[in-house]
């Protein structure tokens, strides 16, 4: 069930926060670091987005402000998971929502591949195996 | 030789009242009261709080009329009121204090201070604290008659001067007059124009008027010294003379505290209503102006201003009457700042002219007064209280302040043509 | 159930890409680095399936309820099997002297390093006589498991507080597991049943590192129970603005405006509710429109009354007529006293004399 | 005791003990003080208009001609705190509610932000009008232990009332608690201070219009 259907409904929202809280910039200076870092040793690292004090309209910013860029992932894993790759090539912006659409943790990851778009090769070899097992009933 | 500390805590348990309870429990020691004292604005010595004088009254309230302090007094946490801090208030409660009621009108919680320095003074004179200036001045008034000494033969004397002055008769203990006129001694001693003023008026408007040889003097050293017994033997013989006269209206010379004493606190004193009415001269001129029967010709020219008596403006609710009676003689009226009823006071009400002892502090006190003088720079004073008269020309002459102090009354006499003339 | 949990999860249908992302969601949740989600999915996927006993007191089931059961098969409810369960009287399929020979094997076998999950408060009154299993007292046997447990996570309001058994006149004389095991780590989960997340997470972090959470000063994690639920209600900036729902069904209710006066505990509970919200996300009690009872917090239960508002008496003034009439009775005394003091001081009044004034 | 405790404690028996005290103590109070009686006036009265004990109950707020410039600080500094104080005291919601669930009145509330800024405005007006006590050497020689102590005691709530809104220093359940603990201490003390001030100042500017009034001076 999906939660408008419950007859609730905030029938004046408020405007959200008039303002932005001024931590949007300094993160824009810590991606650039970490891009840096990636390129030098190739490590991948992630901002938690929820566990800093960021505004919707921060977020908004940010968002804007990183661009939209050329791969967009779809993950449909307990619900919808979105891994775009924003305007800056190996930072991605990745919203995971629960079954109900809602969104349960967003993060910012610089990485030439999202973690978790990357196939496990425990996977691959189930993958294989069953590819196999295909092959050889063909 | 009967006053004793016990004697004056057991008169104080007799006047404290509900008001005085209301007002004690009131206070939150603001400190504003001290702002409108001119003995504290003058001095700036915070023992001149009006509150702060009456702290021995408000112990002895709390000891007696209160549980927790009651309590208190048991534990040791409020000590008792002992002659030696009756002693050191007596300056507080006397000297320092004219009875001016300013603290009265500006405090924030509605205690009327002068209240209770009134009832205060009760216990002090009870329990032999009071000056021996005011001590003097009662003694005489009961024995002789009159705070200055003045007897019924000088005041005869001065009837016959102005009658020969004035042309006018000077009736004395004339019955059935509608009104019957009151004197101050310094009205005899120093000011004899006043009586021939009321001559010139009374003719004029042509109403009946007496001198009552019984009850001449007006002013009540009872009531100063804060002792009602004997203000009350003062304020009787008045009005045993006025309903031996049978006159309708007694008349309150220019003096404030006699207004008061007769005007407010007589009925109390003898414990019944008056059978006459009493006024302050400056309200039957008021109505004889309003009805027409004042009639004035030129008028002063130079610079006059008015200084309000405390107990007849602030106390006494006369206000309008003196301005509208100095309009009609003076073409250069103008007003001191805080004229009316905030005035400040000369410094010497409530009895304290009377103590010798407190003349360095009035002096130091009258520096408001000549503060508001000085914002005006008036070629002549002008009043209506024959003690304030005498404290103003003191004060201006210790500062070399050359202004001329007359009376009202007089002034207005002198613009009322002579008769035939 | 044997081998890794992943391989279980996946036998279950759920993939290693979902679980990353639970995984990720779950050290958000707990405030843990980015880096945390990877190394507890990395940890918990290889999971030592340590030993856990679940002893029920005084509950209802709820907590249980809350954990295991939902609409559909939820994470939560697979994470079950990351820990070998040896001992949960509703979920067991043994019974009788066959349950109660699998806790003591698995207490022994585990010695020290199990993990000790209580559900309900524990009664003290009649010599625990109140709640017994296998003809033993929930006393007796908290301290038996306690003594060779590694921790003990204290599951709901009951075992974290006492919760409703203890409510007053607390009949059974319920005590929660920190009033009697005082020489173990404990957690504390608090709520009437607390957020099957919470559970979770604990177990993760101590699957994980080894050790318990943060916690606060009442034993409850700190990143689900640091805050108020005021602080994140949807509704707060309502209760800024003075703009309250006066009873359930009028158009402040409607417009969905702050329910404080209708009794809320949001302003005094610490909990997650606001930001986790319940089955899987659909809503919460403010969100339903009813106000926060305060169930993950001591005592909640005798704080006033449900419907109250925080600001008002939590118990009906008694004393306050009483009070006034004695107030008023004290006052006519004095007043009586005062009189009579007044009056023979009159009494005893000498008229003065000039002669009086001298001493 | 926990904290939810001990605000369950505040909130239900403290409550109820410092109600009564008093409610104890304002009855026994005014029974004291206003049972001495005074005498009745013989004097004939002069009637003025606007001269009335009940005019001077209004009247009283506002300074005396002068006087404002005398002491300013006094006046603003006890206007605002006194406005203040009545605006968080009976403006806030839930103090509204408070009240309502004693006396069953109830009025409109306040925005909470407003009645937070007229918080902050009240306590920065009390800690000045503090100054001035301390400061001015007339307030400083009138003061006894008792003025120090009612300071401190009407400013505590509006402190702890402030610091549980903003939730500063202590959980607010804690704050929320001492906020209510020590609204319960100015209640207990209120009749045996000077804050009796709150009843007493209506009788004592009745009293003293009316003595004036009886005169015809409108004060």
């Amino acid at each position: 069930m999906s939660i408008d259907a419950i007859p609730i409904h905030v029938i004046n929202p408020l405007p959200t926060e008039p303002g932005l809280t001024g931590n949007a910039l300094p993160l824009l200076r810590e991606i650039s670091e970490m891009l840096r870092r990636l390129l030098e040793t190739g490590e991948s690292t992630a901002i938690d987005l929820s566990a800093l004090p960021l505004t919707p309209i921060d977020l908004e910013w940010l968002r804007e402000k990183l661009g939209e860029g050329e791969i967009a992932v779809t993950l449909q894993a307990s619900g919808e998971s979105t891994l775009n790759e924003t305007a800056c090539p190996g930072v991605w912006w990745i919203t995971h929502r629960n079954e109900n659409g809602a969104v349960t943790s967003q993060f910012i990851e610089v990485s030439f591949v999202p973690e978790l778009v990357k196939a496990h090769p425990e996977d691959v070899k189930i993958g294989r195996d069953h590819l196999e097992l295909l092959i050889s009933d063909l | 030789m009967s006053a004793t500390l016990e004697k004056g805590v057991r008169v104080l348990k007799e006047v404290i009242d509900a008001p005085i309870a209301s007002y004690f429990n009131s206070c939150v020691h603001c400190g504003l009261c001290a702002e409108a004292c001119l003995f504290y604005t003058e001095t700036g010595d915070p023992k001149y709080t009006p509150i702060h004088k009456l702290e021995p009254l408000r112990r002895i309230y709390e000891q007696e009329y209160t549980v927790l302090g009651r309590l208190k007094k048991m534990i040791g946490l409020s000590k008792p009121v002992t002659d030696a801090e009756l002693d050191e208030w007596q300056e507080l409660v006397y000297n320092s204090c004219t009875l001016c009621a300013r603290c009265s009108s500006v405090c924030p919680v509605g205690n009327d201070i002068v209240y209770m320095v009134r009832k205060f003074r009760e216990g002090m004179s009870a329990s032999g604290h009071a000056p021996e200036g005011i001590k003097g001045a009662v003694n005489r008034t009961v024995t002789i008659g009159s705070p200055m000494g003045v007897k019924l033969p000088a005041v005869q004397a001065q009837m016959k001067h102005v009658e020969e002055d004035y042309g006018l008769p000077i009736p004395l203990d004339a019955e059935g007059a509608e009104y019957m006129v009151l004197l101050s001694s310094m009205e005899i001693i120093n000011f004899p124009e006043y009586l021939g003023a009321i001559a010139k008026i009374m003719q004029q408007a042509g109403k009946s008027w007496t001198l009552c040889s019984t009850a001449f003097e007006a002013t009540n050293a009872g009531m100063q010294i804060g002792n009602s017994d004997l203000a009350r033997v003062i304020v009787s013989r008045i009005v045993e003379g006025a309903e031996k006269l049978k006159v309708k209206t007694v008349i309150s010379p220019e003096c404030g505290h006699a207004y008061t004493a007769l005007r407010w606190e007589g009925a109390n004193l003898v414990g019944r209503p008056f059978s006459f009415e009493v006024k302050h001269i400056l309200e039957v001129l008021g109505e004889f102006q309003q009805q027409g029967l004042l009639k004035t010709e030129g008028f002063e020219t130079d610079k006059l201003t008015f200084h309000d008596p405390c107990q007849l403006a602030r106390r006494g609710g006369v206000i309008k009457q003196q301005r509208s009676l100095m309009n009609q003689v003076a073409k250069n009226f103008v007003e001191m700042p805080d004229a009316g009823y905030m005035n400040w006071c000369c410094g010497g009400g409530g009895g304290a002219s009377a103590i010798e002892e407190g003349e360095p502090l009035r002096l130091e006190a009258f520096k408001r007064k000549k503060a508001q003088l000085d914002s005006v720079r008036p070629d002549r004073l002008v009043t209506a209280c024959a003690n304030c008269r005498i404290v103003l020309e003191e004060g201006l002459e210790h500062y070399q302040m050359d202004i001329p102090v007359i009376g009202l009354t007089e002034m207005i006499a002198e613009h009322i043509p002579k008769k035939g003339g | 159930m044997q081998g890794p949990l992943i391989d279980n999860l996946v036998r279950q249908g759920i993939s290693r890409r979902t679980f990353l992302k639970y995984c990720a969601t779950l050290a958000s949740m707990m405030a843990l680095p980015p880096t945390a989600g990877r190394a507890m999915a990395e940890a918990m996927a290889a999971s030592r399936r340590p030993s856990v006993i679940w002893l029920p007191f005084q509950e209802c089931t709820g907590c249980t309820e809350s954990i295991t059961r939902s609409h559909s098969p939820t994470i939560e409810g697979m994470i079950f099997d990351m820990i070998s369960l040896d001992y949960q009287e509703t979920l067991m399929a043994a019974a009788g002297f066959q349950a109660e020979e699998a806790r003591h094997q698995a207490m022994k076998e585990n010695m020290g390093k199990y993990l000790l999950i209580v559900d309900g408060s524990i009664p003290l009154g009649q010599d625990g006589a109140f709640s017994c299993t296998a003809g033993r007292s929930n006393l007796e046997t908290l301290k038996e498991a306690a003594a060779g447990a590694a921790a003990i996570v204290a599951m709901g309001s009951c075992a974290s507080f006492g919760g409703i058994p203890k409510a007053n006149p607390n009949p059974t004389g319920a005590v929660s597991v920190s009033d009697i095991i005082k020489d173990k780590p404990i957690v504390n989960i608090p709520g009437c049943p607390p957020i099957p997340v919470v559970m979770t997470g604990v177990l993760a972090h101590y699957l994980t590192f080894g050790t318990l959470p943060e916690l606060d000063d009442k034993g409850r994690p700190k990143s689900f129970y640091g805050e108020t639920i005021h602080d994140r209600c949807y509704r707060r900036p309502f209760y800024d603005q003075g703009k309250f729902a006066k009873t359930f069904d009028d158009e402040g209710a409607r417009n969905g405006w702050c329910l404080f006066e209708l009794g809320c505990k949001g302003p005094v509970t610490h909990n997650a509710c606001a930001t986790t919200k319940w089955n899987g996300g659909t809503s919460w009690p403010v969100e339903s429109g009813h106000g926060c009872l305060g169930c993950s917090e001591p005592d909640f239960w005798d704080a006033g009354g449900f419907y109250k508002a925080l600001s008002m008496p939590a118990d009906p003034l008694k004393f306050v007529a009483v009070a006034a009439v004695a107030g008023a009775a004290v006052g006519v005394g004095v007043s009586i006293a005062n009189r009579a003091k007044k009056g023979s001081a009159k009494a005893a009044h000498e008229t003065t004399t000039l002669a009086d004034l001298e001493k | 005791m926990n904290d939810l405790q001990f605000l369950t404690w505040v909130r239900g028996t403290g409550l109820n003990i410092a109600v009564s005290i008093f409610l104890l103590g304002v009855f026994w109070r005014l029974f004291e003080i206003y049972s001495l009686g005074h005498k009745k006036d013989l004097s004939a009265p002069r009637h003025a208009s606007g001269a009335s004990g009940l005019h001077t109950v209004f009247r009283r707020s506002l300074p005396p001609p002068g006087m404002l410039k005398r002491s300013p600080v006094s006046y603003i500094g006890g206007y605002i705190f006194h406005i203040g104080l009545f605006i968080v005291v009976f403006g806030f919601a839930p103090h509204i509610l408070l009240i309502k669930s004693l006396t069953g009145l109830s009025w409109p509330a306040l925005p909470s932000q407003f009645v937070n800024l007229a918080a902050i405005v009240t306590m920065a007006a009390m800690v000045v009008v503090l100054f001035d006590r301390i400061n001015k050497p007339v307030k400083r020689f009138l003061s006894t232990f008792e003025d120090w102590f009612t300071w401190a005691v009407t400013f505590l709530p509006v402190l702890t009332g402030w610091m549980a809104f903003e939730h500063m220093l202590l959980p607010y359940t804690t704050m929320l608690a001492l906020h209510i603990l020590s609204v319960q201490l100015l209640l207990v003390v209120l009749p045996f201070t000077k804050l009796f001030h709150v009843f007493t100042l209506f009788g004592s500017r009745w009293y003293n219009g009316r003595v004036n009034g009886h005169k015809g001076v409108p004060v």
